[in-house]
């Protein structure tokens, strides 16, 4: 009975001090045409060492050579120390901090965590987190419609440079509730929106501005920003959290700041893992705190005036405020702040500049390395952080493919989301990228293009 | 003596952990300089010795499951198996990049596909996708497949979702966020939902109802089916909230009892961690109805091979609810678990979770506690109502809950639900000895002996944590939500 | 700076403290002639993720298959939680336990640990460990010597079927204190010693025997046990402490049991690792107990009555008795024992005694699977347990070698120690040797014969 | 409130973590009735979650580097590189069988053979071996060359070995293992070795001195070199004690003092963790009068491949000192240390432990504590002398050190040197901060002041701990060493 401690004689012993004979007089309320037959088909269990074996087989068969995809997960280095800490009993097998003299580990780090977030964002107010980056996009929106009393149009205006997966989740989370989502077009010989065009703004709730954008293209964010307040929008930043220890923080945007920063903390010390767990960050001004999703953590003190940590504006939340929450979010995605959190400790400011900027030279590197080969060019002109989209002079999805048959993930095929871009790949170099990849993956791409030619 | 001060409070200018970053500094290149950061961010600046020793002794600060025992009803504080976190580890699944193709991820997508199945066999469901990230996007996801069913066939009227008053926070904002409007129906005194008013309830705006079942109230609900086809009738359909699947895996199925929808907390039932707070991982399963609605990525099989199943296969999905396919590493740990325990284990969860929560009840109220639904079988939860001594000693549920941490036992949950008075809804779970509910019920009864001898103890606890009660008011009014260089 | 948290401001200002110009005045005291020049060469510093990149490589390129080598190291399957919980900060990173309030986690573990292999040997006292199984016999003839006051010759006999590695080693530990190691024969038909032709025996400190021997052979424990004990010598037994859940355990040997049980520590929890750490245990009769080397645990009480744990009886050792100590171990091998107790409470008497079943079981089936092969033969009848020595008919080290090039570690050659024994292998199948590995491991052999033919 | 019970008291007859053993109990087969073991172990019965949360309690009760500032002199308490302990622990590290194949081995061996190297480099001996599993093995191996070299030489005379009285325990009971016998040589007033004594001890028994460098007095011995030439004129040779490198580490090197032979605790100097008592590995070195005694086996190379030096290669070896090559495990990760450092950070290590050490004393002598020798520099570490206090007050050395861990710190090492009244002997290491020294030298002044105000307080010490001072009379002679069943 894999993790069931009980004896012959504890069972025994518990079923007579209930006054029941067996197991199944427990289950005597479930209606007998509902109780469970069978469990097949159901894999026999196996023994701890018999799934280690299975999984350590099924890891092996995944393990690939270097990764030069990008479009929202990045590998980056994660110092030991981070998971090592992060799987501590105390911090793994805790429950939500409600019982905050219980839970004062998890409460002060989540504290520290709010104040690195809003340093990175140059935000006032962080929250505890929220599922990823693009679900958190959407809990952006609602928020901005909460706190944008002026407006009641339920349109939020979002720049066609943003990933196109966060504008679909977006539209999954908010589309139930009136909300539209429009487009505020892109210049696609520059790969951002245009701030020389930019349509009259009217009515509308909120503006999203992604930062480096689904290309790695820098958008014009002071230009954006000032335009949207002007028009009484909101700005929602997205950004990736690595490149504002290099590039100008949404709370910097424009004459006052963008009003809501967002985005996927991932490239903080979370490793790929497939997608997930990551974790949403959300920030915002001071005064938009009540209209804000999820967690909040605040320094207070106890009987004694002993400084601690709470949880607190519970009020917004779903178990005190029920339908009228700002969110139905509960659990969150803690033990990868907590992770992200010592990240962010151990590199320090300087640390992930470093890292920013180191990742901005290897992409260049691999954009120059590439654009040598005949048929190959960048797609945009223009500075780019982090990833850049290639145009291989040919459809990219096959050449993708025969590079993964070499070990190697070439990036990110353009052409599933715009028919347009068949030929386009978005590749991405981070600092655990070599010189010595970068040309494996030069000398790759040469042999099938030349194949194909 | 040693405080453990803010991690910010530790740093000195210029200090850092060398090793972790380039070495050599690029310059920025070619960006433009009104793209950059003028100021470098309020970041600590401490060594590497300083950020080990600091995090260490947070974590110490913190009950948990690996050092404590928590009878946390709704939360199935269940033991986390350690095979669990590191096989979900190994380097071959940390690495692997979300966007990798499908051949290079034939081993995590089998994982993937495999545990899909799992849930289908002991839920009684047809499809499950395992993207939603927790509970609350398992039930957003769910009540927006129950909205995509009635808008695909056209039936725009229906407008309202019922809630039993019981109910989990999660269940009726979920419903507002999915557009709805919520309806909420009372309890009888038997904990079940009043079948009166559902009837009342149910007409043509009907466009679901979501329950947990057993209710967050411990208990069976015996008439599920009837309900079922009650809704049914009225064209409504019905959300299963899994929170509480640990009472019943592999004793009776959610399919079986009529839910369309439903699903599941992998922290809960398949014993992922909650690691303070998430992540998480909300399963989501359907019957032939919605099963189209379902949101995706899914792994789907053709005969050796596994692929993603993505817009294309599902024309009718609500969609993508996050930016890859969800808690990739939160899915490997419940597959770990599920493997380990197989058919067999399976039942064996839900027998030895009863057990446990029916003994726990019962020596509680041998002990003069009073037991709320006395007359029910505790599913793998039960409730305990303080009113007595909060009225006669001056000692309410959460003095109780307070005082139990200095005891070393984490607090049940409290006030929750709502509809009972001074009340803890405690949960063993199935992984703990019978000595820890012994011990939980020599506290408890330890607890009142002080509460009578010494109310003031009991309502000044915690005395033995890091710190005493918190004051909370001061929390809410005076904001201090981050550490500033200048405070 | 790696590790060093000084800040240019602390530098000076703790100069200044000091009252010194600069760093290297600190180091005035050491004569001109000897500061040393520059450290070429020396590889220069690596960052983090590039000693993590270079390692990964390492260790990837020894991985192998399946393995079929035993001759003193296991490889057995260990929870997950046991090198999770042992590399725990407070574990891994606390020091010796000399004050003992502030290490009172280490030190109830070890008294638990010497529990635990009383418990399996069946024997009155453990110490808290020895580096490991092979030095420690050294220790034990030590102990010995100095225990059994009346004899006095120095005189140690060995049975041959003692692992010739550790007979190297006790040699080297004992040798320069004029304590001579003499052999108990081997009858090499049956692999074991013979008890039908056991010498006379006289004015021997004690008789050295390993359970099981190093060919896997199970010794007539109880008869060698009450000869040597007849004849006034002490009895040493040398075991694998996995086999004692199934086999009689040294206490009950014989008559009177041994009086010192010792070996090697490495098949409770401890991964192969290339041969260490690992550690040495060490059991002995109460009335020995202060002639032990090693530091030992005891329980005693606090000022206020309170139970606690302590380290006891140091003024054995050498931090207190010098010249005249036990033995000059110091530093031991804590951490392994740390996780070793944890997998035996994880595992318990039960669940060894399953392992152990378990190995014996796929031990017989590799060498039934493999006596199936031409010229392939059992070298010794009789009962083995956990490995067994093949003949294969041929020399068998390049036979080992073409299966080390098919992933296979096929066994231990024989070879090495004893020429007549160059067609000989030393098979061993653990625990988490699979049907699967046996049918491999079979059908390669067959084919590397079948090839030498 | 809560007693961590021992584990046995916790277990109930049949409990185990089942998924931990082989579900089928496969019978005995052909073992002889008479081999097997009539009765079962006394091992604990306990869950997984027992287990898990037992031992994740007691790691709690300890101090540890990753919780406390450790000053401990002679022990190099630094930080432990995390990311040594992950890299040493690869899967492919971790399977590796000893008797593997050197051509299945190339990845393990280059890291063996680069570290002798390393070392190498940073001692100025000719050649390591890095077999010995502690430093008194290393100690014990070093000595056995010097009788070896002697008895090769037919020089059977020699059967003393020097020891300065203040050396560490292992020196002279490693002397007496190696068959010898211990001359000590007493200290001069500034803490070297009396050379006069020294003149006096050498001789035609004279095998060899072992001596520490600086010293375990904390100072650097400066006349070394006149020594070296002493003892090698009286045709002996010198071993040094390698626990004090982290002094000196890259500013001088040992061979280059004259010295023969020597270990370093890679447990010390290459930040290998202690692990609450060992395992360390004491990497031994070599001359070139001593380096064909080394101990196998050793790591060599032929062009790209390499391979162990075993018997063959090494006639003259003093043999082997444990079944396999020594604890590969501790080795990978002072290789990793030793290659995150590079030349720089290594002479870095000595720079700022001694920069730390002075700093501290002359924040102590500021403060009024005793310097025991206030003329010399401090090493790594220094000593401080309680004298007065124990005089005036009643509270000795040892008082204070368990006042400390009231306060946090973990104690220094408190009455060694042996020659020095109620001493601490204080060694910070490189990797604290300004800011903890500074914590240490105000516990150091408040308990001074406790001392003054209140010296039961000090004495009674500690409070905080889990218990306080223990009964070691008791336990040595009520001698209780393992929990039995009845008891
Ligand atoms: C009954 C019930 N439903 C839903 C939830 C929400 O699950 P999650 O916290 O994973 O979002 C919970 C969580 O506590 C619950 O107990
Ligand atoms: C000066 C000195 N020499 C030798 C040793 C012995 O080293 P080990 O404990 O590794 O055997 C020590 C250990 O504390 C020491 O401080």
């Amino acid at each position: 009975m894999p993790f069931i401690p009980h004896t012959e004689d504890d069972i025994r012993e518990m079923l007579a001090a209930i006054g029941v004979p067996d197991l199944d007089t427990l289950f005597d309320e479930i209606p007998p045409e509902l109780r469970a037959g069978s469990l097949r088909p159901m894999p026999p269990a196996l023994q701890e060492m018999e799934i280690g074996r299975l999984m350590q087989d099924r890891a092996g068969r995944d393990q690939t050579g270097p990764c030069f995809i990008g479009a929202g997960a990045y590998q980056h280095h994660v110092p030991a120390a981070v998971w090592q800490l992060a799987t501590r009993g105390e911090f793994y097998s805790a429950y939500t901090p409600y019982q905050a003299e219980a839970s004062q580990g998890t409460l002060q780090l989540i504290y520290e965590y709010q104040s690195m977030m809003c340093g990175l964002m140059a935000m006032e107010v962080s929250n505890a987190s929220l599922y990823d980056g693009a679900s958190g996009l959407g809990e952006a929106m609602l928020m901005a419609i909460r706190a944008n009393q002026k407006v009641r149009s339920g349109r939020i205006l979002v720049a066609d440079s943003l990933h196109p997966v966060y504008r679909q989740v977006a539209q999954a989370v908010v589309g139930n509730q009136g909300v539209t989502l429009e487009s505020l077009p892109l210049e696609p010989a520059s790969g951002v929106v245009d701030v020389a065009a930019l349509p009259l703004l009217d009515d509308v709730v909120a503006v999203v501005i992604p930062q480096p954008n689904f290309f790695g293209r820098l958008e014009a964010v002071d230009r954006l920003t000032d335009w949207a307040h002007a028009a009484g929008a909101l700005v929602i930043g997205v950004v990736n959290p690595l490149a504002m220890a290099l590039l100008k923080p949404p709370g910097d945007w424009g004459e006052h700041g963008a009003d809501i920063a967002c985005g996927d903390g991932q490239p903080l010390g979370v490793p790929l893992s497939s997608g997930g767990p990551y974790y949403g960050f959300l920030c915002c001004r001071r005064s938009m705190v009540r209209r804000m999703p999820g967690r909040i953590v605040g320094r207070t003190v106890d009987l004694d005036g002993v400084e601690g940590y709470t949880l607190t504006l519970q009020a917004r939340e779903q178990h005190i405020r029920r339908s009228r929450a700002t969110s139905n979010i509960c659990t969150n995605q803690g033990l990868v702040v907590t992770a992200s959190t010592i990240h962010m400790a151990l590199l320090g400011a300087e640390g992930l500049r470093r890292v920013a900027a180191c990742c901005h030279e290897r992409t260049r590197t691999l954009v120059r390395n590439l654009c040598e080969l005949p048929g190959v060019r960048a797609l945009h002109q223009g500075a780019c952080f982090h990833e850049r989209a290639l145009d291989l002079g040919q459809p990219a999805e096959p050449v993708l493919e025969r590079l993964a048959r070499r070990g190697l993930l070439g990036g990110y095929p353009l052409g599933q989301h715009d028919p347009a871009l068949a030929n386009g790949v978005l590749v991405c170099a981070t600092e655990v990228i070599t010189d010595s990849d970068i040309r494996a993956y030069r000398d790759a791409l040469a042999d099938i293009l030349r194949e194909a030619a | 003596m040693r405080q453990d001060r803010l991690i910010f409070d530790q740093g000195r200018p210029g200090r850092r952990a060398q090793v972790q970053a380039p070495a050599a500094s690029p310059d920025t290149g070619d960006l433009p300089p009104e793209a950059l950061r003028r100021q470098p961010p309020c970041l600590p600046e401490v060594s590497e010795l300083q950020a080990v020793r600091h995090y260490t002794r947070l974590s110490q600060k913190n009950f948990s499951i690996d050092t404590q025992f928590y009878p946390l009803g709704s939360c199935t504080m269940k033991y986390n198996p350690r095979a669990s976190n590191s096989l979900a580890m190994l380097p071959g699944f940390l690495q692997r990049h979300p966007w990798a193709p499908a051949a290079q991820s034939q081993g995590f997508l089998a994982c993937v596909q495999e545990l899909q199945e799992m849930l289908c066999t002991v839920t009684g469901l047809a499809e499950f996708s395992l993207t939603p990230m927790a509970g609350a996007q398992g039930e957003f996801a769910g009540v927006a497949m129950i909205r995509a069913y009635h808008q695909a066939r056209g039936d725009s009227e229906r407008t309202e979702i019922l809630v039993p008053d019981a109910a989990h926070g999660t269940n009726p904002a979920t419903a507002v966020m999915c557009g709805f409007t919520v309806r909420e129906l009372p309890t009888d005194a038997d904990g079940d939902v009043d079948m009166q008013a559902l009837r009342e309830a149910l007409g043509p705006k009907t466009a679901g109802i979501m329950l947990t079942n057993p209710s967050t109230l411990g208990v069976f609900e015996r008439r599920i089916r009837e309900m079922a086809d009650l809704v049914h009738e009225a064209g409504g359909l019905l959300y299963y909230d899994g929170a509480n699947l640990n009472a019943i895996l592999g004793k009776s199925r959610p399919g079986d009892m009529g839910f369309d929808v439903i699903h599941i907390n992998l922290h809960k039932t398949f014993s992922t961690p909650h690691g303070g707070g998430g992540p998480g991982a909300g399963a989501i399963g359907a019957g032939e109805r919605l099963q189209g609605f379902l949101p995706i990525p899914m792994a789907g099989r053709d005969g050796d091979h596994y692929r993603w199943l993505t817009e294309t296969d599902r024309p009718q999905s609500i969609g993508r609810l996050s930016a890859f396919m969800g808690n990739a590493g939160v899915i490997l740990r419940a597959y770990v678990y599920a493997r380990m325990l197989g058919a067999e284990g399976m039942v064996r969860v839900a027998e030895f979770a009863t057990l446990n929560a029916n003994y726990l009840m019962s020596r509680l109220r041998a002990e003069g506690f009073q037991v709320w639904f006395p007359q029910r079988r505790a599913s793998h939860e039960f409730i305990i109502s303080l009113k007595r001594e909060s009225r006669d000693l001056g000692v309410g549920a959460m003095d109780v809950a307070k005082r139990l941490l200095d005891y070393g036992y984490h607090a049940p949950t409290a006030y929750f639900p709502l509809l009972v008075p001074e009340c803890l809804l405690i949960e063993p779970t199935e992984t703990e000895t019978r000595e820890e509910l012994d011990g939980f019920v020599d506290a408890m009864v330890a607890i009142r002996q002080e509460a009578r001898r010494d109310p003031e103890l009991v309502q000044g606890a915690p005395h033995r944590l890091p710190v005493r009660r918190l004051d909370e008011v001061r929390a809410a009014r005076e904001l201090d939500l981050r550490w500033t260089p200048d405070a």
